[in-house]
């Protein structure tokens, strides 16, 4: 880190000089400054949709487009994600053969409790994701875990994201660096191109958010993670965070990282701290 | 489809000088080393997290068009391989810094 | 768009290139079953939902053609979001009415669906339909022994960037 | 196994609302597997809605209807307490059937 940011400052020498009077966070380029970087995020799209109220962000391409957002209030009133949440429901209570259950894994017996994941766990060191934290309670207990990106993964995090449904995205960053190299880390996944097609997360979701790409809206990034599990139409089923990235992927014609690579983790951790305060609203349907 | 001009050049060639038993022989050496460089490029690309879905199909075609003994195809298909695998690789090289450009800050 | 590197071809591509592909082969639909089920319940317009032309359908439906009215309110949208899931209404201020259809006039077969309405239950329905590519939805409303009708085109196309 | 309909029949005044979601793959039959073979037609031909011994509502559905079907319609001369019967039959014979009560 610190090599690559000498360099960075050296390159843009006078340019950097004149514009870091202007705003100090940029004099000290490699100090993160992750509730600064939350800040300038969100006024970034308060300001490019300032007639969006700042909750609706997180209802993705419905958001932008009216068209479409009266399609997807049609499906609301009786949505498509409603057996995924009776059976994520099911599953919650039912007891492992061990006799515990996943309101033992969790605190508050897992109930309003989404918005607060992922977290990074100063032990491991790294970035726990709800996903994971599930399988690891699983494991623990002596069961199979599920496959990140099948169903049944898809409708238990269905159920915990909407017991937290309302409830702001509160996202922790500890006083640690390796929290803090996490979110860097993450930051960087969001912007950095990739795939033959060359996109980064951000070419679309940035600089692209309301325009069509063929018959969907591209969502804005603020919120993006907030309606998340999610139906999509075009999988005729349910979609966690782990198959969004890998899907994501391979549109870009990258081949994806393994589901809860770190990486997957970073950007998840980086892309839903930048929405705090914005509500929880899954599970959502979406194209 | 950019690989066809050379691809039929060479074809025209080998049937002008007749060389066609002997050229079949090389063909093979030829693919071999094609597909050993193309594979060493996408090993490289794979290494740094940025292997591109195109590089892995097109070492695939060749693969495959070299089991079936059409190694003109299958040195092109390498060769297309190889380009894509360091194209991936400059990507993710130069996006170590580039992508603070697009930082929203 | 084709999709060179196969295994991926997500299901909506599948759909979407199966049906242009099974508009020759509509013949063999596995029939065979329903009629006997449908004998049982002499309901079921087998024969209608055969027929591929939006026309033809009505004729089978009904055995009379329908002429627009502005008392048929069709609400579909504008650019279908996606083509599996299209939520589509009507509602009309005509009385008497016995019976409502829905056709999509690009799909294999045009018919789509059919409520039979009794007299007590509000003329309209909503539901969510498949569409196979950009059509005009048809709205059939039976009053008083009358075909009333409405059209719109929904645009539907896939979505997303490449693969 | 829970049913496979869910459904939500509320009444204000003399007029009920339903709306109802079904669980059941509406197969078109044209589409292939991941495997290249045509999966074969597999969708609800007749959905019935009963209440107080008659029929207030009859849908027959072709391939064209949406995954997970969903349909809303209301009727009148029925009262909070009633029983709505739902019925449904597909294309192979296949079934399920349910009561709800109108809130």
């Amino acid at each position: 880190m610190k090599a690559r940011s000498a360099l960075l400052l050296g390159s843009l020498s006078a340019a950097l000089i004149a514009f870091a009077l202007t705003s100090p966070r940029v004099v000290a380029a490699d100090k993160v400054d992750p509730a600064a970087d939350a800040k300038a995020f969100q006024n970034f799209f308060f300001q490019k949709f300032p007639a969006v109220k700042h909750e609706d962000f997180v209802n993705g391409p419905y958001s932008m487009n009216e068209d479409m957002k009266r399609q997807w209030q049609e499906k609301e009133e009786f949505p498509p994600y409603e057996f995924a949440l009776d059976a994520g429901k099911e599953m919650f209570a039912t007891p492992f053969k061990n006799g515990k259950s996943y309101a033992d894994c969790f605190p508050n017996g897992g109930i309003g409790i989404r918005q607060t994941y992922p977290y990074f766990d100063e032990k491991e060191g790294k970035v726990v994701t709800l996903e994971l934290a599930l399988n690891r309670c699983r494991e623990a207990n002596g069961e199979a875990p599920y496959s990140y990106v099948k169903d049944e993964m898809a409708s238990l995090t269905a159920y915990m994201a909407f017991t937290s449904r309302g409830k702001p995205m509160d996202i922790r960053i500890p006083d640690d660096p390796r929290a803090l190299a996490a979110y860097e880390n993450g930051k960087r996944y969001f912007y950095t191109r990739r795939g033959q097609l060359n996109f980064s997360c951000a070419s679309c979701h940035v600089q692209s958010p309301g325009e069509r790409i063929r018959a969907e809206i591209l969502a804005p990034a603020l919120g993006i993670l907030n309606a998340m599990p999610i139906y999509r139409s075009e999988w005729s089923g349910m979609g966690t965070i782990s198959r969004r990235f890998v899907t994501c992927n391979s549109q870009t014609r990258a081949v994806p990282l393994e589901p809860q690579a770190d990486e997957y983790r970073d950007v998840e951790y980086f892309v839903s701290y930048v929405a705090n305060g914005l509500p929880i609203s899954g599970p959502g349907a979406r194209p | 489809m950019k690989q066809s001009l050379p691809l039929a050049m060479l074809l025209a060639l080998l049937l002008t000088l007749g060389l066609a038993p002997a050229a079949r022989a090389a063909n093979e050496a030829e693919f071999k080393a094609a597909y050993s460089a193309a594979e060493a490029a996408s090993k490289e690309a794979a290494g740094m997290r940025n292997q591109w879905t195109v590089t892995v199909s097109a070492l695939a075609a060749a693969k495959k068009a070299a089991d079936g003994g059409d190694f003109d195809r299958a040195t092109a298909a390498s060769k297309e391989a190889e380009a894509l695998a360091k194209a991936s690789i400059v990507q993710a090289t130069s996006e170590k810094e580039a992508w603070k450009a697009m930082e929203i800050r | 768009m084709t999709t060179r590197t196969g295994p991926r071809a997500t299901r909506r591509l599948i759909l979407l290139g199966a049906a242009s592909v099974a508009l020759l082969g509509l013949g063999n639909l596995p029939f065979g079953a329903a009629p006997a089920l449908a004998a049982a319940n002499d309901k079921y317009p087998d024969e209608a939902f055969k027929q591929k032309g939006e026309a033809d359908a009505i004729k089978a439906l009904y055995g009379k053609t329908a002429e627009p009215s502005d008392k048929v309110k069709l609400d579909a949208p504008e650019i279908a979001e996606n083509g599996g899931v299209v939520p589509i209404s009507v509602t009309t201020t005509l009385d008497k009415v016995t019976s409502i259809s829905l056709l999509v006039a690009e799909n294999p077969s045009a018919l789509a669906a059919s409520y039979k309405i009794p007299d007590g239950t509000i003329p309209g329905v909503a539901n969510r339909l498949k569409m196979a590519k950009t059509s005009n939805v048809v709205a059939i409303i039976e009053a008083d022994g009358k075909l009333y009708s409405a059209t719109k085109e929904v645009k539907v196309t896939v979505g997303g960037c490449g693969g | 196994m829970a049913s496979t309909i869910r459904v939500r029949a509320t009444s204000n005044g003399d007029i009920t609302e339903v709306q109802t979601l079904i669980q059941h793959p509406m197969d078109t039959g044209l589409v292939k597997d991941a495997k290249g073979e045509l999966i074969p037609a597999h969708y609800i031909q007749e959905l019935k809605f009963e209440c107080n011994g008659k029929d207030v509502f009859v849908a027959n559905w072709g391939t064209a209807v949406s995954k997970d079907p969903y349909v809303k319609f209301s009727f009148k001369g029925a009262k909070k307490g009633d029983d709505l019967k739902i019925s449904w039959t597909d294309n192979k014979g296949g079934s399920d059937t349910t009561t709800a009560k109108i809130s």
